[in-house]
Order: C-alpha cells, then structure tokens, then sequence
C-alpha cells in the first residue's frame, strides 16, 4: 500500500476494468486511476445491466412481479421470490401453511448452497485456478437437477405464490436431497485440501482488501461480507422469519474481515445450510402447500410494508407502498450487492490491481442486482 | 524465521496434497454428457414453451376461449380468438398465438388455466433463423402433433 | 555445387528443428486440453479427427487464415518483429540440445552458455511484444514479464553454475555421458551434493517462471490483464507467440532432463539408450508442467518475487556453497584416490 | 429505544410514532422536515444504526384523490340520509382542487446490526424542485443510494460529490418513476 499522497506521479493513467472483463462476472465497469499497478482511485460505473423493475413493479399486478424477482439475482433467485412473497403476505395478511413454509426454507437454502458452490468456483478461477470452478459445478448440477424437478426452472425460478408454493414435491426429490448431502459432506474436504489449504491462495487472500466493521455500518454492507469483518448480523437469526426458528444452526462469523475471512464466511455457511435441510427433511410436516382462501387477484390495504430475507448475498428488503389497487403503488428492492460494491471504492484505493480483483471476487458481486 | 521454515514445508506439502487431488481425478470417469451425441431426459415439470392439450376424445383443443391467460400473462405473450357458430353454446379456437420472445416461463398462465387447456412443452433446443420464427402459432402445432399422432398410431 | 557436407547436415536438421518444434507446439496443446480436460472430468477435443487429434491442424489452419490485425496507434515495427523475436531463439537453442548420441545438430562445447544466452532474448520478445502494442493492458504485462523473468534468471543460473561445477564442462553430450544409469543421474548424485533433488526442483520451478507457466503465468493473466503482452495479437502474430512459449518449455524440460535426468541414456543397463528414452522424460516433465497448471491458482506479482529472492536465490546459493566444499573437501577426506 | 424517541423530538422531529413491526415491519416512524434529515441521520449514526435504504416516492395526485375521496364520502352520507327522510337528495358537490402544492417523499430504513429495531425516517419534499440535504458526511453509503434517487426522481441532494446519472445512461436527462413519466 503506497502512500498516495506523496505519489505526485505525473503518469497516473485511467484503466477501464470491464464492462467487458473475466474478472467482473457480469457487465460491471470500474475506472481505475492507476499509478503504475497500484490503484490510485476505483470508481464503479454502473447501469449497464439496467432493466427498471422497479417501473416494471408498478405497471403490473401483484402477482405478475413474481417472475422479474427471479432475474434480479438469478444465483439465489429462490430467496428473492421468497422476499417478494413475504412482503405481499404482509401486506395483505395471507398465512402461509406449515408444510409450505417448510418447502420454501429447504428450497431457499439448496438455492444459497448453489450460489455459493458457484461463487467458491467464480472466485477461485478470478484468481487463475481453473479446475476448482469444474469441480463445483459438478456438484452444483445435481441441486439444480433437484430444483428442476420440483419447480420446472434451473435459474430464475418462479415458484413461490403468495400463500404457499407453486406445486409439490415429487417423491425422489427427499432421497436426491440426502444424497446430494452426503456426497457434498464428501467433496467439501477436498475443496479444503485443494484450494483453502494450498499456500498460494493463502498468500493472495491473507490481509487483502481489509474492510472494517465500522466501514461495514457506514455502507450498509450486509451478509457475508460483513460477517467476513466480525458483524454478527444474519437476518434469519437477528429478525427471524418463516420456520426458521425451528432449526438449530449457527451463523460463521470472522474477525479479521480480509477476503480470506469473508472467503471462510462463505464455506461454512454451506455446511451450515446443510445443517438445515437436513432438519426440515426430518420435520417436513404433511399437508397443503398452498393457503385455502388467497383471493385471485389480491388488494393489499393502503399504507407501506417493509419485509426483509436472507439472500445469499446480504439482506434483500423490499419496500411496496400499496394503494388498496391490484397493482403496487411503490415498489423499492433493496438489493444487498448495492450497498456491499458501494465501500469498494475506499476499500481498493492503494492497492494492487491483483488484490483489488481478489476483493472484488469475494465481495461476490451480481451485477443484474445491482443495477436492477 | 519460525513462520519462514512453517510456510516453506507447510506450503510445499499443502501444493503436494493439491497435486494428489488433481491426478486422482484425472483418472476419475468422465461426467460430462456428450450433447450432440447423448441427450438428457427432461425431467417431467421441465418448463418448455406453452402447448394446447388436446381433448383425448375429440382432439379438439381443450380452450374454451376464457382469455384468462391473456390476461395473466406479465409481459403479453399470448393473443387469442375464438369464434362461437350459431348453433355451439361453447366458443371454438380460431387462433392462438405465443410470442416466445417475451415469455419468461413463469407459469402465470399454466397456473391460470382452470380447464388445464395449455401446459408445458418438453422442448428445449429451439433454434430459429429469426424473431419471427419464434412467434408459435399453437394451434397449428396441435394439428400437425394430432394428425402425425394418428398416422403413425 | 558440391556444398560442403557439414552445411547440408546442419541444413537437414535446422528443417528437422523447425518441424520439430510446429508439431510439437500444435501436439503439446493438444495434450494440454486433454489433460485438462481429463483433470477436470470432462473429455476435451474429441470431435476433429479420431480422439481429436486433427484438431491442432484446424487450429493451425485457422490460425493461418486468420487476418493479422495491426491496430492503427501500434508501433510498426516493434508490434510486428516481437512475435519472430519470441520464436526464433527458442528454435535456435535446439541446435545444442543432444536427442541422442549422434542426433544433435552441432556439439559445441560452450552449449549450456548458448541455451542461456538465447533465453534471454525471449523476455525481449515480450516485452517488445507488450510495450509495442500499445494497449494499457500490455504495458502492464511486460513490466511484470521483464521483473518475473529477471527475478528466476538469477537462481536459475547458480544452479546451472553448480551443475557446470560438477560435470566439469558445458558440452550437453558429455553432461548425458556422464549419466549412464538412474543411479548415476545427477538428480540422485548425493556424492556432488547432498541438496542436488532441491537443486533439480529450483531448476524446474525455475523454468516455469522463466516460460510464463502455471502459478507464475502473471504474463498473460487471463483473470486480470486478459491476455497480457498478446492482447492485440491475432491470427499467425498470436500463433507465433503461443509456438515460442510451447518451444520455450520444451526446451526447459529438455534442459531438466539433460543436466538431471541423464539425458538420452536409458535408466537401466540393459535396455539401449536413445531419442526415446530423451523424449519420454522430456514429455514427463512437460506433463507435469500441464498438471501443475490446472492445479494451482496464480500468484501475486510480489509473492513471485518474494519466492524468488527470499527463497529460491538463498537455497540454491546454499546448494552452490555446499558443492563447492563437497568438491574441494571429499578428494582430501578421501584420500588422492 | 426510549432516549431515541427522546432524541427524535429534540431535533424537532415533525411526528414520531410507533408502528406495528408484523404488520408493517418497521419499529419506529419518524417524520421530519428536510433540513432536519442530517440531525435524524446523525441521531442514528451515535446509535449505531446503518442505513439500509433510500426510497423516493412520487405521491402525484394525492391530495387530489384524498379530496375526492372526501366529497365522495359525504355525498354518499348525503344521499343516505336523504333517503330515510324521503327527501329528494341534494344537488352533489364537487371536490375544489385548487391550492394543491403536489409532493414527494424520501424514506430512509436504518436498522441495527445487534438488536432487531428498524426505525424509517421520512421526509416530504415540494415536487416542483425537490431538494433535501445529502447525508454522505454521515453514512458514506447513503452517496450512491441517493444518486439513485436522484436518477429515478429527480430528487436533488444538495452537497452529494457528483450527482450526474449514475445507474441511467449518461445523457439521461429524464426521471422513470415518476407518476407522469411516459416514454
């Protein structure tokens, strides 16, 4: 870390990092002030990616938004739709029967062990290893094989519906669940070996992009990069919701907040969202899947909802103001990536254009939820 | 110096156990499916394009020209008419038409079908010269699908 | 035109050389995506030609038939002789390289001092390369490329002094005479010096850095720079490129094998030595290189270095030193004999 | 979470009210005037809150629909009470929406990271030229939450470092989500 002040250097030129860059995994442009290789400033540039759902929100019913939930972090598409729903729910006061809930937690936490698998890849490639990314699709393929059976979609899914789920589970998808558990049980020491262990990655990820807890509460950042820097905040504990109070499991928390603590963060929460199916698998209680009496189209009373979830990522709230007509008067997502990209700016300034991109990959950006 | 000698030979071992790891998968079987050769079995709920159910009976269209799904669809995929002769009480299909390029496969549709006249197809490898080759016309499709059904039954 | 003999031998093999190398730069990329492919439990190239193996000849094709893009604010010159510059001192230095006893295109006895020699021009190469396409990405890469390359010459060449200490010349046939069987190879030589597979593993870790490969590939770092010094290359500019870095490693392997591995001399007594056995050691350790490299993440531009003079450069002076006393002590200790 | 109320109405907050967390899913409801947003933002910084959000709404029209809403109301109650005394019913009035300055809003969410209290702080603004104080000196994230307000609004935040387009494309000189945006 150079001391910028005295670098009065006169070549200082501008780097462009993306809008098309491996490293940025979406369309995510960052201008770089760089003084030879070391950042002078990091500037992200956003809206390339920007579809306005929050317009799309308003000129659609409540139920038609469902599906614009799965395109905003389609990684951990599940626990968008499950935000939007519990809003909604609030909002116009439906139950959501038992076995339902139960399947929405199960599918929501398969979901986030994908996204996670996916990230633990996409990062490991940022920093050159190219066969850690193979190994965790291959196990990532056989949650979205048990999400395809179930809910039709691989992605961006639309399966929750205001008052319980779209549909069922088949009866191979339990079986599929304790295999895929087992197996991953399995390959996770593996992961450990081939990549947390090996010195190289040790060295790139060890006191790089540190990022304080106060820095944290500044930004707003949420999710495990702010439990990477000692803030115990994980909405399914803090504000619990859904069933999850009935499950025992326990939220990785890291002290030294530098991309090898939010790197940690990350795998322990897949054996912790393991933890959980495990235990809804156990109680998964029987009955409908759906609330009997949700009105077809629905009216919300006038005033505004606030509800948040647990995405992969960070907190996902979603903020509707309704005006007692079928369609949101108001429709705010807040996204978590939002605010966790918005501290890179102080968070990479000084640093090596190969530690800024090993930040930048355990920040665990979507770019499609940034600009929304 | 001790964290020197520690990273020295706990790193080279860490980097020997990584190699172990690759050589042994090296020798793994292959997982991969060689797509143009083997295909995958989609798995029953696998979300297609939309497609008309016919009446097993008749094998007339299911669609009693409700317009539910018109409505229910967020993006407005679905345009349909239907005409009801003198004599029917019930309206008949003329026309039903999706226009694949806006659906985002949500199932609104499916979903507000209550005569389960419309459900999801299986396929998936839908290659088109142009946008205008993915604007289906249903009906047609369920003509052709009946009529290759009982030629080849 | 009687032209003298030992011109139309050297003639003869400088074509075999250049052959030599297209086949072996088409062929190793083609192992490399198998390997690769296999490490990671997929198949790799198995559509063109049985097993895929015509696919570098497509590849090659393409690469041929491709336009060569110039940029317009490139510098001319430097932008179109850095990929000649890469090339061509790899293929010269294969001219002292012994693929057999009689199979080498000239026994000079200053050979090693040759290899070396051009091997320095290839980080010319690539920092031409880098500088002359005047892309900000490049400039950064051959600044990496020139301090990376200049950080591993150095324990790379104490080792190379040790080994030349030890076999007493630099004429690479005689360094492979003086390993007949595995127990004679220098690589297990504890008499000459007790750290010699240390001095082996420094000489290989060594040329990955030299050739831009595996966990040091900071030249070309896909995820940062995205494809380093030949970001602006296209067609038969990159593929000049990629045909001096293949030859850069065939010749570090083939170094390797040479000075440790006894060379074309067979390991046991009874099986004849020969090209053979030179090139199956040769393709060992270029395996091992492919191996290395879809196992290990990259490292940073300052761990490189930090591994370089921190680690490499004291234990291979510490191998220097500790030859030298083996050397000058053992015959005192042992009596003249 | 006494002192905070305490601490709302020194600033002077306009209306502090406790809501319904499972119904509306936030603690507190403070209600300010613009200037006092900075005072509001550092009450929650010494609290150890972080800002979660900022959310602009368009209430075009509002007054307009309460109005009529109103009139409706007491027509109808006319009409009714007409009826049982069998008289012929009055002549309906119409709602006067003269005088109506249109407004905006800007809600701030700030919860806390240890104990679960979600305070929103809102903010009325004119719609004509819509302006309140940025509260970047305070939480540094509250800059790019406001750009974005400002894309999709209009809304100016005086004393944001660059308030230039930030998701919308650089020449967008339009605002989305405003009630009478049409492209």
């Amino acid at each position: 870390m150079i001391d910028l002040a005295l670098s009065q250097n006169k070549e200082i030129f501008v780097l462009n990092l993306g809008p098309q860059h491996p490293a940025t995994h979406g369309v995510l442009r960052v201008k770089l002030l760089m003084d030879g290789e070391y950042i002078v400033s990091a500037e992200p540039v956003l809206g390339y990616i920007h579809r306005m759902h929050e317009k799309m929100g308003e000129n659609r019913t409540w139920a038609q938004f469902m599906p614009n939930t799965g395109r905003l972090d389609y990684l951990g598409a599940l626990s968008y739709n499950h935000g939007y729903a519990r809003v909604v729910e609030r909002a116009a006061g439906i139950e959501v029967p038992e076995r339902a809930e139960y399947l929405r937690v199960i599918t929501v936490e398969l979901n986030r062990i994908a996204s996670h698998l996916l990230w633990f890849g996409a990062f490991v490639l940022d920093l050159g290893g190219f066969t850690p990314l193979l190994y965790a699709f291959d196990d990532r393929e056989m949650i979205l094989d048990l999400l395809e059976s179930v809910t039709g979609a691989r992605l961006t899914f639309c399966y929750f519906r205001f008052g319980g789920v779209y549909n069922d589970i088949d009866d191979n998808f339990v079986p599929g669940t304790r295999a895929f558990i087992k197996r991953l049980r399995k390959r996770m020491p593996e992961y450990h070996n081939l990549v947390t262990k090996n010195i190289i990655i040790i060295k790139r990820l060890r006191d790089v992009g540190p990022i304080s807890a106060g820095m944290c509460r500044r930004y707003g950042a949420t999710g495990p990069v702010a439990r990477g820097s000692g803030i115990n905040y994980d909405v399914r504990k803090n504000e619990p919701y859904s069933v999850y109070p009935e499950f025992d499991f326990d939220i990785p928390v890291y002290e030294d907040g530098d991309s090898m603590a939010r790197y940690m963060v990350r795998m322990d929460e897949i054996e912790q969202s393991m933890r959980i199916v495990e235990q809804a698998l156990d109680r998964l209680p029987d009955g409908p899947v759906m609330a009997e009496k949700v009105p077809k189209i629905i009216k919300p009373k006038p005033g505004d909802y606030y509800s948040v979830v647990e995405a992969a990522r960070g907190t996902f709230g979603v903020r509707v103001v309704s005006d007692g007509t079928n369609t949101p008067y108001r429709l705010k997502l807040r996204s978590p990536t939002f605010s966790n990209l918005s501290l890179y700016g102080e968070a990479a300034r000084g640093m090596l254009l190969a530690d800024a991109l090993a930040l930048m990959g355990s920040l665990d950006l979507v770019i499609p939820e940034i600009d929304r | 110096m001790g964290t020197y000698f520690k990273d020295l030979f706990g790193g080279t071992w860490s980097l020997i156990v990584g190699l172990a790891i690759t050589i042994k998968y090296f020798f793994y079987p292959v997982v991969t499916v060689q797509y143009p050769r083997a295909t995958l079995k989609m798995p029953p709920r696998f979300r297609g394009h939309i497609d008309l159910v016919a009446d097993p009976g008749t094998g007339a269209p299911k669609c009693v020209v409700c317009g539910m799904c018109q409505r229910g669809c967020p993006s407005g995929c679905i345009t349909l008419s239907g005409e009801k002769p003198e004599g029917a009480k019930k309206k008949i299909l003329t026309s039903y038409q999706l226009d694949f390029t806006h659906c985002s496969l949500c199932g609104l549709c499916v979903e507000s079908c209550n005569f389960g006249a419309i459900d999801f197809s299986k396929e998936y490898n839908l290659a088109g010269p142009s946008r205008e080759a993915y604007v289906f016309d249903l009906l047609t499709r369920l003509k052709e699908r009946t009529t290759n059904v009982d030629n080849d039954a | 035109m009687n032209a003298h003999p030992e011109i139309l031998r050297l003639l003869a093999f400088l074509a075999g050389l250049i052959i030599f190398a297209a086949l072996n730069a088409a062929y190793l990329v083609w192992l490399e995506r198998k390997v690769c492919g296999h490490i990671q439990r997929r198949i790799g190239p198995k559509e063109v030609g049985p097993f895929g193996l015509l696919q570098p000849l497509a590849d090659g094709i393409k690469l041929m038939t491709k336009q060569v893009l110039v940029p317009p604010q490139v510098d001319p010159v430097l932008f179109r002789l850095a990929p000649a510059l890469v090339l061509i001192p790899a293929i010269m230095s294969f001219v002292v390289i012994p693929f057999s006893a009689n199979l080498v295109a000239r026994e000079i006895n200053i050979g090693l001092l040759l290899v070396f020699a051009f091997a320095s021009v290839n980080v010319l190469g690539l920092l031409l390369g880098g500088w002359g396409s005047a892309n900000k990405y490049a400039v950064i890469s051959a600044a990496r490329c020139v301090s990376q390359n200049v950080a591993y010459e150095i324990p790379m060449l104490i080792t190379v002094i040790t080994m030349v200490m030890i076999t007493g010349t630099m004429n690479l046939n005689e360094i492979v005479l003086q390993q007949p069987d595995i127990s004679q190879w220098y690589v297990f030589r504890f008499t000459a010096s007790p750290l010699m597979p240390v001095a082996f593993l420094v000489f290989f870790i060594c040329s990955l850095a030299e050739t831009n490969r595996a966990p040091f590939d900071l030249g070309e770092a896909e995820s940062e720079l995205i494809a380093g010094f030949h970001t602006e290359y296209s067609g038969m500019g990159f593929g000049l490129f990629f045909m001096g870095e293949y030859a850069n490693i065939v010749i570090g392997a083939s170094l390797a094998t040479v000075l440790f591995l006894g060379g074309w001399q067979s390991p046991v007594s009874f099986i004849p030595g020969g090209w053979w056995w030179f090139l199956a050691k040769v393709y060992f350790l270029i395996f091992t290189i492919m191996w290395i490299r879809w196992t290990y993440p990259r490292t940073t531009l300052w761990g490189l270095l930090n591994l370089s003079w921190k680690v490499l450069i004291p234990i291979s002076l510490l191998n220097l030193l500790v030859t030298g006393g083996m050397l000058k002590l053992m015959p005192l200790i042992f009596g003249a004999g | 979470m006494e002192n905070l109320i305490a601490q709302f109405e020194a600033i002077p907050a306009l209306a502090v009210k406790e809501a319904d967390y499972p119904v509306r899913g936030y603690h507190l409801e403070v209600t300010v005037a613009p200037e006092a947003v900075v005072a509001a933002a550092e009450v929650m910084d010494v609290a150890g809150y972080t800002l979660e959000a900022i959310t602009g709404i368009d209430w075009l029209g509002e007054e307009a629909r309460r109005r009529e809403a109103g009139v409706k109301a007491r027509n109808a109650a006319a009409v009714k009470a007409a009826k049982e005394a069998e008289e012929e019913p009055p002549e309906p009035e119409t709602a006067d929406l003269s005088g109506i300055t249109e407004e905006m809003e800007v809600v701030y969410d700030y919860t806390h990271y240890d104990h679960l209290f979600r305070v929103m702080v809102r903010c009325r603004v004119a719609r004509d030229n819509p302006g309140l104080p940025s509260i970047h000196q305070v939480f540094a994230g509250a800059d790019w939450h406001e750009k974005e307000t400002h894309d999709f609004f209009g809304i100016v935040f005086s004393g944001n470092p660059d308030l230039v387009p930030f998701i919308l494309p650089e020449d967008a000189d339009y605002h989305p989500l405003l009630k009478d945006f049409s492209t």
